[in-house]
């Protein structure tokens, strides 16, 4: 079972498993639209289709199925990922879970309230005054100067550090771990995947890995792996094709 | 015998629902049974039985006019059988071309309101300027103050009185309760247990 | 022989009357005949003829609300012997607060002198229109030349001498001094500006 040809039917999404990944990669689909419980029901219905166990393709699936997942998860918070890594792994997962079920019910209430708009579209009222009303001036009371004050102090104040800007946060770019990989593969034969992302954050482990699902989707490389939790090593193919590839996403 | 006509003419009520006609039709805003009453100089449980006979004269069907009960407060509007002739004369201009972004936003503020931009962005995973920006303009939200002491003083927000009369809601309270997510992550652990049960038969 | 409820129940411009009903409510300018018809999607003539039952229904008397021609063309108005009730709806005492974001406004144009639209908006983190719309109107703002003098430039506001009785002020200079934020009005300025820029960030 190839697991980059699962054939997906999502709300989001039709098509052939890898074409999502690209998809993703280039900025093309959002993930926080896709429903990624979706994905694994569909990879796990046609596990279930077959009679044995593949075990490469659940360790690949799980793999590719977490990269998502922590995407997914950092577009939608982005701010609070790091707060979330100096989590436990359980209640990072529990608070994630709970923030995910936070979005999902306002996306609802959006849906909900779509609905409304079109059920109650065919009711019209007026927006201000009546063409004939009394025209209305309200006098305002005796204020207090010290307000104005007061105001301008509190538009002085410091913020705290709980700025918007690590919404800017970018991953690194697919292509950067594509060169990366390339050039190691110029020097050696094979490289050790553990060994090379070890000292990176987990998001940019992520990236990485989509970076060599994608050279061996062309056949650039292979990727070999003992046992599961072994150490996934990655060869060059004979294959001379540095000349011809050109990046496909980043 | 009296004729129903005679009847209702000498409804002692019927010169109270009069004057709560004259006050909806001038008012700018829906008006609550104690504005009303106070406008009126009558006890509020008069009005209340009055609005009873008005609501009756100007329901669907029966008037172009229909008496609704939205925002907290009574208004009138034009009657559904009549919007394609609203739509040809008066814009929309609140409730037109809103964006997924904007409806998400308003979900927001109307369900955890007053919130600021920072807690919508939060929620949303994206930036929720524009979208706060564009509600605010439409008259859907509006300021509510400031958040002073946590969020370095981020203007919170909630959803006026024209959302709920955009939206047809009598108040906030109106709007669904949203505990239905346990159940969709609940069919999604059914659906797997149906193919793991079936692998293993 | 018919009733009269029976005629007027059966009357062929009885659809056409509710829908000129129903424009007339929902409209805040009186509608000329032709802009009914138009609506209406109907004859003139006929517009006129069903205008004619709607000002039957709709007269001193019998119900609180009132058609009228005017001027402009044909609109609702509240009935005579309502009016008390409506002055007393309209006579509002007078407002006690401003909103945050007027007063926001009023004190960044009164303690920096004239300042542009844009100038307050940065301050502020949100569009200032409404707010210097609402000001203007209940002349605590006024318009004080251009940015730059030329023509392209944001009009500047600066506070009239109605926001100085409103505040009880003899003029500016009595302003509440705001040494912790800035000693002159410069030096306040390039202080909210500042924060402004941390708060985007």
């Amino acid at each position: 079972m190839i697991v980059r040809e699962l054939e997906l039917d999502l709300d989001a999404f039709a098509g052939p498993f890898d074409l999502l990944l690209t998809l993703v990669l280039k900025d093309e689909l959002d993930l926080r639209e896709l429903d990624v419980a979706g994905i694994v029901v569909a990879f796990i219905e046609r596990l279930a289709e077959r009679d044995e166990l593949d075990l490469e393709a659940c360790g690949e699936f799980l793999v590719l199925i977490s990269a998502l997942l922590e995407l997914k998860a950092r577009g939608l918070f982005p701010e609070e990922a790091a707060e979330l890594a100096d989590l436990e792994p359980e209640a990072a997962a529990e608070e994630l879970a709970r923030r995910l079920a936070e979005y999902r019910r306002m996306k609802d209430a959006a849906a909900w309230l779509r609905e409304r708009l079109e059920s109650e579209g065919d009711r019209f009222f007026r927006l201000g005054p009546a063409p004939l009303a009394p025209k209305l001036e309200t006098p305002l009371a005796p204020q207090e100067p010290e307000r104005l004050a007061e105001v301008i102090r509190l538009l002085a104040k410091e913020p705290p550090q709980v700025s918007l800007a690590h919404m800017a946060l970018r991953f690194p770019p697919v292509s950067q771990f594509l060169e990366r990989f390339r050039s190691l593969l110029r020097r050696r034969s094979r490289f050790d995947f553990d060994q090379e992302v070890g000292e990176l954050t987990r998001v940019e482990q992520a990236v990485a890995f989509l970076a060599l699902l994608d050279m061996r989707r062309v056949g650039e490389i292979t990727i070999d792996q003992a046992a599961p939790f072994a150490p996934i090593r990655i060869s060059g193919t004979d294959v001379e094709r540095e000349a011809s590839w050109t990046v496909r996403s980043a | 015998m009296d004729s129903p006509l005679r009847l209702i003419a000498s409804n002692p009520l019927d010169q109270l629902a009069r004057t709560l006609e004259a006050l909806l039709v001038v008012a700018s805003a829906p008006l609550t049974v104690e504005e009303l009453a106070e406008a009126a100089d009558d006890e509020p449980e008069r009005v209340e039985a009055a609005l009873g006979l008005v609501r009756e004269r100007y329901s669907e069907a029966r008037s172009g006019i229909v008496l609704e009960h939205v925002a907290g407060g009574w208004a009138f509007r034009s009657s559904r059988e009549a919007a394609e002739a609203c739509a040809r004369l008066f814009e929309k201009p609140a409730q037109r071309n809103l964006s997924q972004a904007a409806l998400e936003t308003l979900a927001i503020v109307a369900y955890l309101g007053p919130c600021s931009r920072p807690d919508i962005a939060r929620i949303r995973g994206v930036a929720a300027d524009s979208a706060v920006a564009n509600l605010s303009e439409r008259g859907l939200i509006s300021e509510a103050g400031r958040d002073d002491a946590s969020l370095g003083g981020a203007i919170r927000y909630r959803t006026t009185p024209l959302f709920e009369r955009v939206f047809g809601l009598e108040s906030l309270s109106q709007l669904p309760r949203l505990d239905d997510v346990g159940e969709s992550a609940d069919a999604i652990r059914d659906r797997l247990h149906e193919v793991a049960e079936k692998r293993s038969a």
